[in-house]
Protein backbone atom coordinates (compact mmCIF):
# COMPACT_ATOMS: atom_id res chain seq x y z
CA UNK A 1 0.00 0.00 0.00
CA UNK A 2 1.12 3.25 -0.41
CA UNK A 3 0.08 7.11 0.74
CA UNK A 4 0.52 10.51 -0.62
CA UNK A 5 2.09 12.42 1.38
CA UNK A 6 1.99 16.42 1.72
CA UNK A 7 4.31 19.08 3.65
CA UNK A 8 3.12 23.07 3.80
CA UNK A 9 5.04 26.00 4.91
CA UNK A 10 8.45 26.07 6.64
CA UNK A 11 7.99 22.02 7.09
CA UNK A 12 8.42 22.32 3.07
CA UNK A 13 11.19 24.53 2.95
CA UNK A 14 12.85 22.22 5.58
CA UNK A 15 12.82 18.99 4.35
CA UNK A 16 12.79 20.58 0.69
CA UNK A 17 9.94 18.60 -1.06
CA UNK A 18 5.71 19.33 -0.99
CA UNK A 19 4.65 16.02 -1.83
CA UNK A 20 6.01 12.36 -2.07
CA UNK A 21 4.13 9.11 -2.75
CA UNK A 22 5.52 6.52 0.04
CA UNK A 23 5.15 2.70 0.55
CA UNK A 24 4.33 1.21 3.65
CA UNK A 25 4.11 -1.71 4.91
CA UNK A 26 0.85 -4.03 4.15
CA UNK A 27 0.00 -4.58 7.96
CA UNK A 28 -2.13 -2.26 9.47
CA UNK A 29 -0.32 1.34 9.60
CA UNK A 30 -0.98 4.26 11.00
CA UNK A 31 0.39 8.41 11.25
CA UNK A 32 3.16 6.81 14.13
CA UNK A 33 4.30 4.01 11.56
CA UNK A 34 4.29 6.73 8.45
CA UNK A 35 6.33 9.31 11.20
CA UNK A 36 9.15 6.56 12.57
CA UNK A 37 9.60 5.50 8.70
CA UNK A 38 10.28 9.58 7.57
CA UNK A 39 12.53 10.05 10.67
CA UNK A 40 14.22 6.76 9.77
CA UNK A 41 15.47 8.95 6.75
CA UNK A 42 17.73 10.79 9.16
CA UNK A 43 19.24 14.11 9.05
CA UNK A 44 16.50 16.92 8.79
CA UNK A 45 14.08 14.44 8.50
CA UNK A 46 14.66 13.18 11.97
CA UNK A 47 15.17 16.70 13.41
CA UNK A 48 11.87 18.29 11.88
CA UNK A 49 10.04 15.77 12.38
CA UNK A 50 10.85 14.67 16.00
CA UNK A 51 8.12 13.88 18.54
CA UNK A 52 9.19 17.28 20.42
CA UNK A 53 8.30 18.94 17.29
CA UNK A 54 5.13 21.14 17.08
CA UNK A 55 4.07 19.79 13.82
CA UNK A 56 0.45 19.00 13.03
CA UNK A 57 -0.73 15.83 11.09
CA UNK A 58 -3.96 15.50 8.44
CA UNK A 59 -5.13 12.57 7.42
CA UNK A 60 -7.45 13.31 4.00
CA UNK A 61 -7.61 16.50 5.07
CA UNK A 62 -8.76 15.86 8.43
CA UNK A 63 -6.58 16.67 11.42
CA UNK A 64 -5.37 13.50 12.83
CA UNK A 65 -3.72 11.57 16.00
CA UNK A 66 -0.31 9.42 16.21
CA UNK A 67 -3.26 6.78 16.43
CA UNK A 68 -4.74 7.50 13.30
CA UNK A 69 -5.12 4.30 10.74
CA UNK A 70 -3.56 4.68 6.97
CA UNK A 71 -5.03 2.81 4.14
CA UNK A 72 -3.74 2.76 0.92
CA UNK A 73 -4.57 5.81 -1.55
CA UNK A 74 -4.86 8.14 1.56
CA UNK A 75 -3.86 11.98 1.48
CA UNK A 76 -1.65 13.00 4.66
CA UNK A 77 -0.66 16.61 5.17
CA UNK A 78 2.31 17.12 7.76
CA UNK A 79 2.79 20.81 8.82
CA UNK A 80 3.32 23.10 11.47
CA UNK A 81 0.98 25.03 13.75
CA UNK A 82 -1.20 26.94 11.71
CA UNK A 83 -1.09 31.35 11.95
CA UNK A 84 -3.77 32.18 9.79
CA UNK A 85 -6.51 34.82 10.49
CA UNK B 1 -23.54 29.42 5.32
CA UNK B 2 -20.22 29.96 3.10
CA UNK B 3 -16.40 29.69 3.18
CA UNK B 4 -14.68 31.19 0.46
CA UNK B 5 -10.76 31.19 0.33
CA UNK B 6 -9.31 33.78 -2.25
CA UNK B 7 -6.53 36.13 -3.25
CA UNK B 8 -8.82 38.87 -4.05
CA UNK B 9 -9.83 41.89 -1.68
CA UNK B 10 -13.67 41.72 -0.54
CA UNK B 11 -15.81 44.54 0.24
CA UNK B 12 -17.16 44.33 3.81
CA UNK B 13 -20.85 46.22 2.98
CA UNK B 14 -21.74 43.94 -0.34
CA UNK B 15 -20.54 41.09 1.39
CA UNK B 16 -22.86 41.39 4.53
CA UNK B 17 -25.33 43.14 2.74
CA UNK B 18 -25.44 39.66 0.68
CA UNK B 19 -25.64 38.13 3.57
CA UNK B 20 -28.51 39.34 5.32
CA UNK B 21 -30.19 40.17 1.59
CA UNK B 22 -33.97 39.71 2.33
CA UNK B 23 -34.12 38.09 5.77
CA UNK B 24 -35.98 40.15 8.27
CA UNK B 25 -35.13 37.99 11.06
CA UNK B 26 -31.94 38.50 11.37
CA UNK B 27 -31.28 41.17 14.14
CA UNK B 28 -27.92 41.33 15.00
CA UNK B 29 -24.57 40.79 12.65
CA UNK B 30 -21.33 39.94 14.47
CA UNK B 31 -18.29 40.61 11.99
CA UNK B 32 -14.39 40.30 12.72
CA UNK B 33 -12.17 41.47 10.07
CA UNK B 34 -8.20 40.61 10.66
CA UNK B 35 -5.69 42.73 8.77
CA UNK B 36 -1.91 42.94 8.43
CA UNK B 37 -0.25 44.91 10.78
CA UNK B 38 2.61 46.59 10.29
CA UNK B 39 5.02 45.45 12.98
CA UNK B 40 5.49 42.46 14.74
CA UNK B 41 7.53 40.74 17.71
CA UNK B 42 9.54 43.96 17.35
CA UNK B 43 10.30 43.94 13.09
CA UNK B 44 8.63 46.38 10.58
CA UNK B 45 6.72 43.87 8.14
CA UNK B 46 6.79 45.11 4.34
CA UNK B 47 4.06 42.16 3.46
CA UNK B 48 2.70 38.79 3.63
CA UNK B 49 2.20 35.72 1.85
CA UNK B 50 -0.48 33.53 2.60
CA UNK B 51 0.29 29.41 2.10
CA UNK B 52 -2.70 27.32 2.77
CA UNK B 53 -3.78 23.38 1.92
CA UNK B 54 -6.23 23.85 -0.72
CA UNK B 55 -7.99 20.46 -0.89
CA UNK B 56 -8.14 20.87 3.06
CA UNK B 57 -8.71 24.78 3.84
CA UNK B 58 -12.47 24.73 2.81
CA UNK B 59 -13.22 21.31 4.36
CA UNK B 60 -11.66 22.76 7.98
CA UNK B 61 -13.64 25.93 7.76
CA UNK B 62 -16.86 23.63 7.09
CA UNK B 63 -16.23 22.44 9.57
CA UNK B 64 -15.93 25.07 12.11
CA UNK B 65 -19.31 26.95 11.20
CA UNK B 66 -20.91 23.69 11.60
CA UNK B 67 -20.06 23.30 15.18
CA UNK B 68 -20.55 26.89 15.57
CA UNK B 69 -23.78 26.06 14.45
CA UNK B 70 -24.65 23.66 16.74
CA UNK B 71 -23.52 25.22 19.52
CA UNK B 72 -25.76 28.63 18.76
CA UNK B 73 -29.05 29.42 17.66
CA UNK B 74 -27.33 31.56 14.16
CA UNK B 75 -28.73 32.46 11.23
CA UNK B 76 -26.17 31.94 8.65
CA UNK B 77 -22.42 32.72 8.96
CA UNK B 78 -19.75 33.81 6.36
CA UNK B 79 -16.29 33.11 6.58
CA UNK B 80 -13.50 34.43 3.93
CA UNK B 81 -9.75 34.27 4.54
CA UNK B 82 -7.73 35.57 1.51
CA UNK B 83 -4.21 33.76 0.37
CA UNK B 84 -0.94 34.87 -1.25
CA UNK B 85 0.69 38.11 -1.64
CA UNK B 86 -0.55 40.66 1.03
CA UNK B 87 0.35 44.16 2.05
CA UNK B 88 -0.01 45.77 5.44
CA UNK B 89 -3.17 47.40 6.10
CA UNK B 90 -4.44 44.47 3.90
CA UNK B 91 -7.61 42.64 5.06
CA UNK B 92 -6.90 39.21 5.85
CA UNK B 93 -10.03 37.68 7.07
CA UNK B 94 -13.57 37.83 7.45
CA UNK B 95 -15.79 36.18 9.56
CA UNK B 96 -19.76 37.16 9.84
CA UNK B 97 -22.41 35.60 12.03
CA UNK B 98 -26.20 36.52 11.73
CA UNK B 99 -28.92 35.92 14.40
CA UNK B 100 -31.75 37.00 15.96
CA UNK B 101 -30.39 38.40 18.93
CA UNK B 102 -26.64 39.88 19.57
CA UNK B 103 -24.92 37.37 22.14
CA UNK B 104 -25.05 34.53 19.91
CA UNK B 105 -23.58 36.30 16.87
CA UNK B 106 -20.86 37.73 19.33
CA UNK B 107 -20.00 34.51 20.63
CA UNK B 108 -20.38 32.36 17.70
CA UNK B 109 -18.09 34.71 15.57
CA UNK B 110 -15.53 34.78 18.06
CA UNK B 111 -15.53 30.67 18.48
CA UNK B 112 -14.90 30.68 14.84
CA UNK B 113 -12.17 33.13 14.45
CA UNK B 114 -10.39 31.14 17.43
CA UNK B 115 -11.15 27.83 15.94
CA UNK B 116 -9.87 28.96 12.53
CA UNK B 117 -6.57 30.37 14.47
CA UNK B 118 -5.72 26.76 15.87
CA UNK B 119 -7.64 24.36 13.00
CA UNK B 120 -7.67 26.01 9.91
CA UNK B 121 -4.28 25.06 7.23
CA UNK B 122 -3.18 28.35 7.08
CA UNK B 123 0.17 29.92 7.02
CA UNK B 124 2.17 33.11 7.47
CA UNK B 125 5.64 34.08 5.65
CA UNK B 126 6.69 37.79 6.98
CA UNK B 127 8.66 39.39 4.75
CA UNK B 128 10.88 41.57 7.07
CA UNK B 129 14.50 44.08 6.81
CA UNK B 130 16.02 40.52 7.94
CA UNK B 131 14.66 38.41 5.79
CA UNK B 132 11.69 36.33 5.26
CA UNK B 133 9.99 34.25 8.30
CA UNK B 134 7.55 31.92 8.75
CA UNK B 135 5.09 33.19 11.91
CA UNK B 136 5.01 31.05 14.81
CA UNK B 137 1.79 29.75 16.32
CA UNK B 138 1.07 31.70 19.31
CA UNK B 139 0.55 29.72 22.47
CA UNK B 140 -2.03 32.38 23.67
CA UNK B 141 -4.33 30.89 20.29
CA UNK B 142 -4.66 27.54 21.39
CA UNK B 143 -6.02 29.21 24.92
CA UNK B 144 -8.56 30.97 23.18
CA UNK B 145 -9.32 27.92 21.61
CA UNK B 146 -9.58 25.62 24.07
CA UNK B 147 -11.27 27.63 26.51
CA UNK B 148 -14.51 27.01 24.52
CA UNK B 149 -14.08 23.57 24.43
CA UNK B 150 -15.43 22.98 28.49
CA UNK B 151 -18.11 25.37 27.60
CA UNK B 152 -21.76 24.30 27.98
CA UNK B 153 -24.02 25.59 25.19
CA UNK B 154 -24.69 29.16 26.32
CA UNK B 155 -28.37 29.71 26.82
CA UNK B 156 -30.57 29.86 23.71
CA UNK B 157 -32.04 33.79 23.28
CA UNK B 158 -29.74 35.19 25.99
CA UNK C 1 -12.98 57.46 19.02
CA UNK C 2 -16.12 58.67 17.58
CA UNK C 3 -20.43 58.64 18.72
CA UNK C 4 -22.37 59.95 15.95
CA UNK C 5 -26.33 59.92 16.35
CA UNK C 6 -28.10 60.67 13.22
CA UNK C 7 -30.73 59.71 11.23
CA UNK C 8 -28.98 58.53 7.48
CA UNK C 9 -28.09 55.41 7.46
CA UNK C 10 -24.92 54.07 6.79
CA UNK C 11 -22.10 52.17 4.80
CA UNK C 12 -20.70 49.55 6.64
CA UNK C 13 -17.63 49.72 4.68
CA UNK C 14 -16.93 52.89 4.61
CA UNK C 15 -17.08 53.42 8.17
CA UNK C 16 -14.81 50.92 8.95
CA UNK C 17 -12.07 52.00 5.98
CA UNK C 18 -12.10 55.35 7.18
CA UNK C 19 -12.03 54.52 10.67
CA UNK C 20 -8.45 52.03 10.17
CA UNK C 21 -7.11 54.72 7.05
CA UNK C 22 -3.43 55.36 7.53
CA UNK C 23 -3.09 52.98 10.92
CA UNK C 24 -1.29 50.10 9.89
CA UNK C 25 -0.70 49.11 13.99
CA UNK C 26 -4.58 47.97 13.86
CA UNK C 27 -4.87 43.93 13.32
CA UNK C 28 -8.15 43.56 14.26
CA UNK C 29 -11.77 45.08 13.86
CA UNK C 30 -15.37 43.53 15.53
CA UNK C 31 -18.05 45.52 14.58
CA UNK C 32 -21.69 44.78 15.46
CA UNK C 33 -24.59 45.65 13.29
CA UNK C 34 -28.16 45.81 15.11
CA UNK C 35 -30.77 45.70 12.63
CA UNK C 36 -34.63 46.22 12.59
CA UNK C 37 -36.21 42.17 12.44
CA UNK C 38 -39.86 41.68 11.39
CA UNK C 39 -41.50 40.60 13.96
CA UNK C 40 -41.15 40.78 17.99
CA UNK C 41 -42.89 39.15 20.46
CA UNK C 42 -45.00 37.31 18.43
CA UNK C 43 -46.50 40.72 16.18
CA UNK C 44 -45.28 41.06 13.20
CA UNK C 45 -43.16 44.58 13.21
CA UNK C 46 -43.88 46.84 10.24
CA UNK C 47 -41.85 49.73 11.58
CA UNK C 48 -40.13 51.48 14.44
CA UNK C 49 -39.91 54.90 15.26
CA UNK C 50 -36.79 55.33 17.53
CA UNK C 51 -36.77 58.77 20.11
CA UNK C 52 -34.00 59.61 21.86
CA UNK C 53 -32.49 62.26 24.71
CA UNK C 54 -30.49 64.54 22.32
CA UNK C 55 -28.42 66.48 25.21
CA UNK C 56 -27.38 63.44 26.61
CA UNK C 57 -27.59 60.27 23.96
CA UNK C 58 -23.67 61.77 22.79
CA UNK C 59 -22.01 62.18 26.42
CA UNK C 60 -23.42 58.64 27.73
CA UNK C 61 -21.90 57.11 24.16
CA UNK C 62 -18.96 59.08 24.88
CA UNK C 63 -18.70 57.70 28.64
CA UNK C 64 -19.15 53.93 27.82
CA UNK C 65 -16.50 53.87 24.98
CA UNK C 66 -14.35 56.06 27.23
CA UNK C 67 -14.58 52.89 30.01
CA UNK C 68 -14.15 50.29 27.46
CA UNK C 69 -11.04 52.15 26.70
CA UNK C 70 -9.88 51.85 30.02
CA UNK C 71 -10.71 48.40 30.09
CA UNK C 72 -8.79 47.52 27.12
CA UNK C 73 -5.79 48.39 25.02
CA UNK C 74 -7.64 49.29 22.22
CA UNK C 75 -6.92 51.69 19.08
CA UNK C 76 -9.71 53.18 18.39
CA UNK C 77 -13.73 53.00 18.33
CA UNK C 78 -16.74 53.92 16.58
CA UNK C 79 -20.40 54.36 17.74
CA UNK C 80 -23.11 55.17 15.46
CA UNK C 81 -26.35 54.81 16.30
CA UNK C 82 -29.94 56.18 13.98
CA UNK C 83 -32.81 57.99 15.57
CA UNK C 84 -36.41 58.56 13.49
CA UNK C 85 -38.32 56.01 11.58
CA UNK C 86 -36.45 52.67 10.41
CA UNK C 87 -38.10 49.52 8.13
CA UNK C 88 -37.52 46.01 8.53
CA UNK C 89 -34.09 45.24 7.69
CA UNK C 90 -32.69 48.65 8.30
CA UNK C 91 -29.50 48.99 10.09
CA UNK C 92 -29.91 51.01 13.71
CA UNK C 93 -26.66 50.74 15.27
CA UNK C 94 -22.87 49.75 14.49
CA UNK C 95 -20.57 49.57 16.85
CA UNK C 96 -16.16 48.38 15.51
CA UNK C 97 -13.25 48.41 17.60
CA UNK C 98 -10.05 48.07 16.49
CA UNK C 99 -7.22 47.28 17.98
CA UNK C 100 -3.66 45.19 17.50
CA UNK C 101 -5.11 41.86 18.55
CA UNK C 102 -8.63 39.96 18.57
CA UNK C 103 -9.51 39.44 22.14
CA UNK C 104 -9.23 43.07 22.71
CA UNK C 105 -11.65 44.35 19.54
CA UNK C 106 -14.22 41.14 20.11
CA UNK C 107 -14.39 41.72 24.53
CA UNK C 108 -14.45 45.81 24.12
CA UNK C 109 -17.34 45.59 21.31
CA UNK C 110 -19.64 43.52 23.23
CA UNK C 111 -19.11 45.52 26.26
CA UNK C 112 -19.98 48.92 24.37
CA UNK C 113 -22.92 47.09 23.04
CA UNK C 114 -23.66 45.88 26.16
CA UNK C 115 -24.02 48.96 27.78
CA UNK C 116 -25.72 50.54 25.27
CA UNK C 117 -28.50 48.91 25.42
CA UNK C 118 -28.68 49.50 29.02
CA UNK C 119 -27.59 53.22 29.52
CA UNK C 120 -27.96 54.95 26.27
CA UNK C 121 -31.41 56.98 26.30
CA UNK C 122 -32.95 55.36 23.25
CA UNK C 123 -36.59 53.84 23.11
CA UNK C 124 -37.98 52.25 20.51
CA UNK C 125 -41.54 52.44 19.60
CA UNK C 126 -42.89 49.37 16.60
CA UNK C 127 -46.03 49.37 14.90
CA UNK C 128 -48.00 46.72 14.32
CA UNK C 129 -51.23 45.05 13.46
CA UNK C 130 -52.44 45.77 16.92
CA UNK C 131 -50.89 49.47 16.62
CA UNK C 132 -48.23 50.94 17.81
CA UNK C 133 -46.33 49.99 21.57
CA UNK C 134 -43.28 51.40 22.98
CA UNK C 135 -40.71 48.16 23.18
CA UNK C 136 -40.09 47.22 26.76
CA UNK C 137 -36.88 46.67 27.92
CA UNK C 138 -35.51 43.19 28.05
CA UNK C 139 -33.92 41.63 31.91
CA UNK C 140 -31.90 39.47 30.23
CA UNK C 141 -30.00 43.01 28.78
CA UNK C 142 -29.54 43.93 32.38
CA UNK C 143 -27.67 41.13 32.89
CA UNK C 144 -25.44 41.09 30.00
CA UNK C 145 -24.43 44.61 30.95
CA UNK C 146 -23.87 43.42 34.41
CA UNK C 147 -21.47 40.77 34.53
CA UNK C 148 -18.99 43.03 32.77
CA UNK C 149 -19.54 44.60 36.56
CA UNK C 150 -17.50 41.98 38.75
CA UNK C 151 -14.61 41.05 35.57
CA UNK C 152 -11.58 41.99 36.21
CA UNK C 153 -9.69 43.93 33.94
CA UNK C 154 -9.30 41.31 31.45
CA UNK C 155 -5.15 40.37 30.44
CA UNK C 156 -3.50 42.87 28.16
CA UNK C 157 -2.77 40.89 24.77
CA UNK C 158 -4.65 38.24 25.41
CA UNK D 1 -34.31 77.34 42.65
CA UNK D 2 -36.42 75.18 40.26
CA UNK D 3 -35.08 72.81 37.72
CA UNK D 4 -36.06 71.59 34.07
CA UNK D 5 -37.92 67.94 33.62
CA UNK D 6 -38.08 66.73 30.80
CA UNK D 7 -40.08 63.20 30.20
CA UNK D 8 -39.70 60.89 27.19
CA UNK D 9 -41.38 57.92 25.70
CA UNK D 10 -43.78 56.09 27.32
CA UNK D 11 -43.60 58.48 30.16
CA UNK D 12 -43.71 61.10 28.02
CA UNK D 13 -47.14 59.85 26.52
CA UNK D 14 -48.25 58.82 29.91
CA UNK D 15 -47.74 61.84 31.61
CA UNK D 16 -49.28 64.20 28.78
CA UNK D 17 -45.87 66.81 28.79
CA UNK D 18 -42.41 66.73 27.21
CA UNK D 19 -40.98 69.30 29.43
CA UNK D 20 -41.60 71.75 32.36
CA UNK D 21 -39.87 73.75 34.43
CA UNK D 22 -40.51 72.69 38.39
CA UNK D 23 -40.19 75.12 41.19
CA UNK D 24 -38.64 73.47 44.60
CA UNK D 25 -38.10 74.28 48.10
CA UNK D 26 -34.88 76.03 48.72
CA UNK D 27 -33.76 73.52 51.54
CA UNK D 28 -31.33 70.36 50.11
CA UNK D 29 -32.99 68.87 47.27
CA UNK D 30 -32.61 65.81 45.25
CA UNK D 31 -34.28 63.11 43.36
CA UNK D 32 -36.41 61.51 45.86
CA UNK D 33 -37.99 64.88 47.01
CA UNK D 34 -38.54 65.51 43.16
CA UNK D 35 -40.05 62.39 42.83
CA UNK D 36 -42.52 62.71 45.59
CA UNK D 37 -43.64 66.16 44.60
CA UNK D 38 -44.68 65.01 41.21
CA UNK D 39 -45.84 61.81 42.84
CA UNK D 40 -48.46 64.27 44.76
CA UNK D 41 -50.34 65.62 41.82
CA UNK D 42 -52.03 61.92 42.05
CA UNK D 43 -53.62 60.48 39.23
CA UNK D 44 -50.94 59.27 36.45
CA UNK D 45 -48.00 60.80 38.19
CA UNK D 46 -48.52 58.82 41.21
CA UNK D 47 -48.98 55.73 39.12
CA UNK D 48 -46.37 56.26 36.70
CA UNK D 49 -43.75 57.25 38.32
CA UNK D 50 -44.54 54.89 41.44
CA UNK D 51 -40.92 53.99 43.14
CA UNK D 52 -42.55 50.05 42.01
CA UNK D 53 -42.29 50.95 38.69
CA UNK D 54 -39.39 50.96 36.63
CA UNK D 55 -38.23 54.15 35.25
CA UNK D 56 -35.02 56.31 35.41
CA UNK D 57 -33.97 59.46 36.47
CA UNK D 58 -30.86 61.43 34.60
CA UNK D 59 -29.52 64.39 36.13
CA UNK D 60 -27.87 67.25 33.37
CA UNK D 61 -27.36 64.28 31.55
CA UNK D 62 -25.92 61.56 33.63
CA UNK D 63 -27.47 58.68 35.12
CA UNK D 64 -28.76 59.86 38.53
CA UNK D 65 -29.87 57.49 42.19
CA UNK D 66 -32.51 58.64 44.13
CA UNK D 67 -30.13 60.01 46.49
CA UNK D 68 -28.70 62.75 43.70
CA UNK D 69 -28.97 66.48 44.81
CA UNK D 70 -30.78 68.81 42.90
CA UNK D 71 -29.57 72.38 42.22
CA UNK D 72 -30.88 75.62 41.12
CA UNK D 73 -30.84 75.01 37.13
CA UNK D 74 -30.62 71.44 36.98
CA UNK D 75 -31.69 69.33 33.72
CA UNK D 76 -33.49 66.39 35.13
CA UNK D 77 -34.70 63.64 32.50
CA UNK D 78 -37.11 61.09 33.58
CA UNK D 79 -37.67 57.76 31.28
CA UNK D 80 -38.23 54.73 30.86
CA UNK D 81 -35.69 52.01 30.92
CA UNK D 82 -33.75 52.64 27.51
CA UNK D 83 -34.37 50.14 24.64
CA UNK D 84 -31.82 51.36 21.51
CA UNK D 85 -29.40 49.43 20.21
Amino acid sequence: MSVTVLYFARLREALGVAQELIALPAHPANVAGLLDQLRARGGEWQTALASTQPYRVAVNQDMAEITTPLHDGDEVAIFPPVTGG
Amino acid sequence: MAVRVQEADFDLSAEINAFRAGRPEIGAVAAFVGLVRDVNLGSTVSGLTLEHYPAMTQKALLGIVAEAEQRWEIIDALVIHRVGRLQPMDQIVLVAVASAHRGEAFHACEFIMDYLKTQAPFWKQEQTPEGARWVEAKESDNGAAARWENLLTTNKHE
